[in-house]
């Protein structure tokens, strides 16, 4: 299944992209994700912390992806 | 009660404070973040704030209103800005107003604590020599 | 530092944070007491603020000095209103800046706090049927 | 000796007068001034509190008054 991934921050920089589909299979969970994003771009393990949103909430590690999902990236935040 | 607000345009403390006061409240607390001149010494030249938008908003929302059940508050106004700010420009301005200070004392800290912690909006320090996403590492 | 202001003329909140407001400041926490349109489900018409001049003045300035000291803030300003107040005007307006913003938060509360229990000024509460000296009596 | 005493909020609404001279024996104390003013104007007891100020400073009931002080009562303050 494909869910729509988005970079902000450190993160995009890193991804080189805000946008990009991902492919992933079935019943995979943020946790899965995560894992294979460490592989494909090393970099994002430096960071000292990225959270995932899936379709503007966060979300746990052990929530499960939907086709068509929109998850974000969140690097450390620092609005304010 | 609530009005919030993610913007690329220059915000408006006074703005802010009309919104929230109105005849019941005895107080208005207002926190107006701006843009340091230096980090750790180091002079800053400007600021980009980039935002997850429909997010930061929806977290933004969900901080005022939890800040309306804890505290005995009236009314808040959250305004954050985006893009590029330059020294001294206001990043986010809260206004809070209540019956009693110490709740709008409160409920302030309480917005510009969890802002900071979980809406979704990213600072770049542009600094003479490069640039640097700020808390990005350890 | 300071600009301490005792004024029959309204008060103006964008003058205060303007005033403390710098380049080196990353926070402006400010506090605007407002006249309140009832106490204890009474309607208040308006109230009176009548002040001891000089020693308001000097007692508003040794809070001020006291929070600079006690504080890492920047700069403050603290102006009282007096005379005649409608509902909804500023009685008070406190403005302090600071590199960080828990020690602005902090010393704005103090000087508020303080004002409270040492400047001699003195609100009268005017309603339909009579006017009361605030807190007088035990 | 002759002090100015200055009265404000309540104590003026009580004293009648916002400014008023009042002869006091020399080394008079805060606390002796205080006294003389009760057994003249008794309402001044039932108030929260009467603070002095001598010559616009908080003063302690031991503070020895001179001539020309000029002495605020301070009923409660409410400023703010």
């Amino acid at each position: 299944m494909k869910i729509n991934l988005l970079s902000f921050g450190v993160a995009k920089d890193i991804i080189g992209h805000r946008f990009m589909d991902w492919e992933l299979p079935e019943g995979a969970t943020v946790a899965d994700l995560r894992t294979q994003l460490i592989e494909r771009f090393p970099r994002l393990e430096a960071l000292a912390s990225v959270r995932m949103a899936v379709n503007s909430e966060y979300a746990h590690e052990e929530h499960l992806l939907e086709a068509n999902d929109e998850v974000a990236l969140i690097p450390p935040v620092s609005g304010g | 009660m609530l009005e919030i607000i993610l913007t690329d345009s220059p915000l408006n403390s006074q703005h802010c404070t009309d919104f929230v006061a109105n005849d019941a409240s005895g107080g208005i607390a207002i926190f107006v973040g701006t843009v340091r001149n230096a980090t750790k010494d180091k002079p800053v030249l400007r600021l980009e704030f980039e935002a997850y938008e429909p997010m930061a908003l929806a977290e933004m929302q969900k901080i005022a209103e939890q800040a309306l059940t804890l505290f005995s508050v009236q009314k808040i106004a959250l305004h954050h800005r985006t893009g590029i700010l330059q020294i001294g420009e206001a990043a986010v301005i809260i206004a809070v107003s209540a019956p009693h200070r110490a709740a709008a004392f409160d409920a302030c800290r309480y917005c510009i604590d969890k802002l900071k912690e979980t809406v979704p909006i990213w600072k770049k320090e542009i600094f003479e020599d490069g640039e640097v996403w700020v808390a990005a590492h350890p």
